[in-house]
């Protein structure tokens, strides 16, 4: 058998179902299409995730990769006893809100956040897990290390992207995402936003963050 | 800036202590589970049931120089970093009540506010991370497919072999492997007395330097040259012990030039 | 987890199809039953089946349990072939040649005639590769294996039958036959001495080995 022949198009959506169904992990559009012999799927991943809306599975987009999953509000039927999911300290939670926050960021930031050092465990297991990969270096003295959140963090949390992050918006229009000395910098400035940086102040943030 | 730090509060919405009172056991017993200074800080302000951004800074700074004076009066040890943050809470609330001294720099107000910002990041990862914990996580509230089938990509050789890479192989094989059969022939050879007696007739008529080849007899069975030419070098050696000839040769394998010496 | 509540009706086709499509094996209807409160599953299982009739996935029961299966005309979606292409290696290519010259012929055979011992795995790639067959065993004592060439080892190599071979003598006369060590001799050699013994067939010889 040679290379796979291009699908015809009326099979393209039973084919796209096919493949994603018995795949045992998310499959990116190209993933698929490659699977396929090169077929365009977006109409067709659009055409089944329409078509699954409502049932009892779904087909999802998360992070650009698409699966197939169980409806969120059957979750009381089919929890099991002994849970699948890890469970996660409070500081690692914290530490892998920060990250999916304010990525890509370094330990230093993360510390400064939550006020006290992160056991170097914290990470590790927030890697081992798949949700944080080390995404780089930023380029300051001592080149610290940075983290960024993986596709397999949207998976499992079920966001689409990072704007799904639940209040994302809310937070930055706050100002909430900048560092301290940014909000304490804009605080002080104008008398305006002095007077109030509980009031008025967060406000103006909102405004010209949304604007962004 | 007011004289008054915005960030305080006025008294009658203030109702922290009463609540923590009867908490106090409970709180000693948690110290250990508070991650730093700014934990246990966040903990405190949210004990004020208001929006951090409006919490009293000067209340929160007595409420955690009590619990330290406490700690230490129960003889708890606790982290240098508390006590650090103790001593600098201290600091802040004797700047904010004193006198406003215009060349405090940073001023306490500003400390204040700082303090009052790090504790509103905090609190806002800390709600984000509760939010994002709260979600329909794969595997405990959506379900992945129980048994898919997998995709798998089998990689197959395909083999590729021609025509005359065949066949040489096999000739190759062959020639390898043919039993080696030594036959002694019948040959045609020219005797070593023919040779000398060729050679040194032929040297006596020729004073220049010849090359061996040229004292072989022409148009000889290619089987005979390879003879003639073994026996007129044994020839051309016994000529030169004799002192008959002279051999030249400039190179290894080199042509072998012979020349006769007069007596 | 307590006891699951009943589903409603109007769930539980969605909650039948949740249950199976999570499910890590064929589940029976008394099965699905008992995981969903007992409700009565039949109606909802033969819904689904028929939902389901000519998608890429189908659900279907097999020994009174059921489960979903990808379309069984799409299986070739599961399991994609890829090709590489390699080439035989020498050893193989000689076992191939052996093969062909005198089949039928044991590894015993092949190993006296290479005058070397035969990897076990280079018989297999030639079968793999679908240009040697087993084609029984010697009447002798330990009965070996004997392998003969295939038709489609005839299409390969552009072959009508395995007369077309070339014959010892044309191999001969083609230099073939020639040992390396002679060839080589003979190139090296000067022209005169090549006139020798062997004729002129050392200087073919030659020239094909210099052309490798």
């Amino acid at each position: 058998m040679t290379e796979p022949a291009p699908v015809r198009p009326d099979d393209l959506v039973r084919a796209v179902e096919a493949t994603l169904f018995a795949a045992e992990e998310p499959m990116s559009a190209e993933a698929i299409s490659a699977h396929l012999g090169g077929a365009n799927v977006r109409d067709a991943l659009a055409e089944l995730a329409a078509t699954y809306a409502g049932r009892g599975v779904q087909l999802v987009e998360r992070g650009k990769r698409w699966h197939f999953q169980t409806a969120p509000d059957l979750a009381h039927l089919l929890r099991r006893e002994k849970e699948e999911v890890r469970r996660l300290s409070r500081a690692a939670t914290e530490v892998l809100a920060i990250v999916a926050y304010h990525e890509p960021v370094s330990r230093a930031e993360i510390e400064a956040i939550r006020g006290v050092q992160t056991a170097k465990g914290t990470l590790d297991v927030l890697m081992e897990a798949g949700w944080v990969r080390i995404a780089g270096r930023r380029e300051v003295p001592g080149r610290p290390v940075i983290y960024a959140t993986t596709p397999d963090f949207l998976t499992h949390f079920g966001l689409e992207s990072r704007r799904d992050l639940p209040g994302i918006d809310e937070l930055r229009a706050a100002g909430l995402l900048d560092p301290v000395e940014d909000a304490l910098a804009a605080a002080l400035d104008g008398p305006d936003e002095a007077e109030g940086e509980d009031g008025g102040g967060d406000e103006e943030a909102a405004d010209s963050e949304s604007a962004d | 800036m007011t004289d008054t730090p915005a960030i305080t509060l006025p008294e009658d919405d203030w109702q922290g202590v009463a609540t923590v009172a009867a908490g106090d056991e409970a709180l000693y017993l948690e110290l250990d589970g508070w991650e730093g200074p700014l934990d246990l800080l966040l903990d405190l302000a949210r004990r004020q049931k208001v929006d951090l951004r409006r919490i009293s800074i000067l209340e929160l700074v007595d409420q955690y120089l009590t619990y330290i004076e406490q700690a230490e009066a129960l003889r708890l040890e606790l982290a240098a970093d508390y006590l650090v943050m103790a001593a600098w809470l201290a600091y802040l609330k004797s700047a904010l009540l004193l006198p406003r001294d215009e060349q405090a720099d940073p001023s306490p107000e500003e400390l204040a506010l700082r303090l009052q910002l790090r504790l509103q990041r905090l609190a806002a990862m800390r709600d984000a991370a509760a939010r994002l914990m709260g979600r329909d996580r794969l595997g405990r509230d959506v379900f992945w497919r129980g048994a898919p089938e997998g995709l798998r990509i089998d990689r197959k050789a395909k083999w590729q072999c021609d025509w005359f890479a065949l066949i040489q192989a096999y000739g190759q094989v062959k020639a390898r492997t043919a039993p080696v059969v030594h036959m002694v022939r019948d040959r045609m050879v020219m005797t070593l007395d023919s040779a000398l007696s060729r050679v040194s007739s032929m040297l006596g008529v020729n004073l220049d330097w010849m090359e061996i080849r040229a004292f072989l007899p022409p148009h000889a069975d290619p089987r005979l040259r390879r003879s003639a030419l073994a026996s007129s070098f044994v020839a051309a050696l016994e000529l030169a012990r004799l002192g008959k000839a002279e051999l030249s040769q400039d190179e290894v394998f080199g042509p072998l030039m012979l020349r006769g010496i007069r007596a």
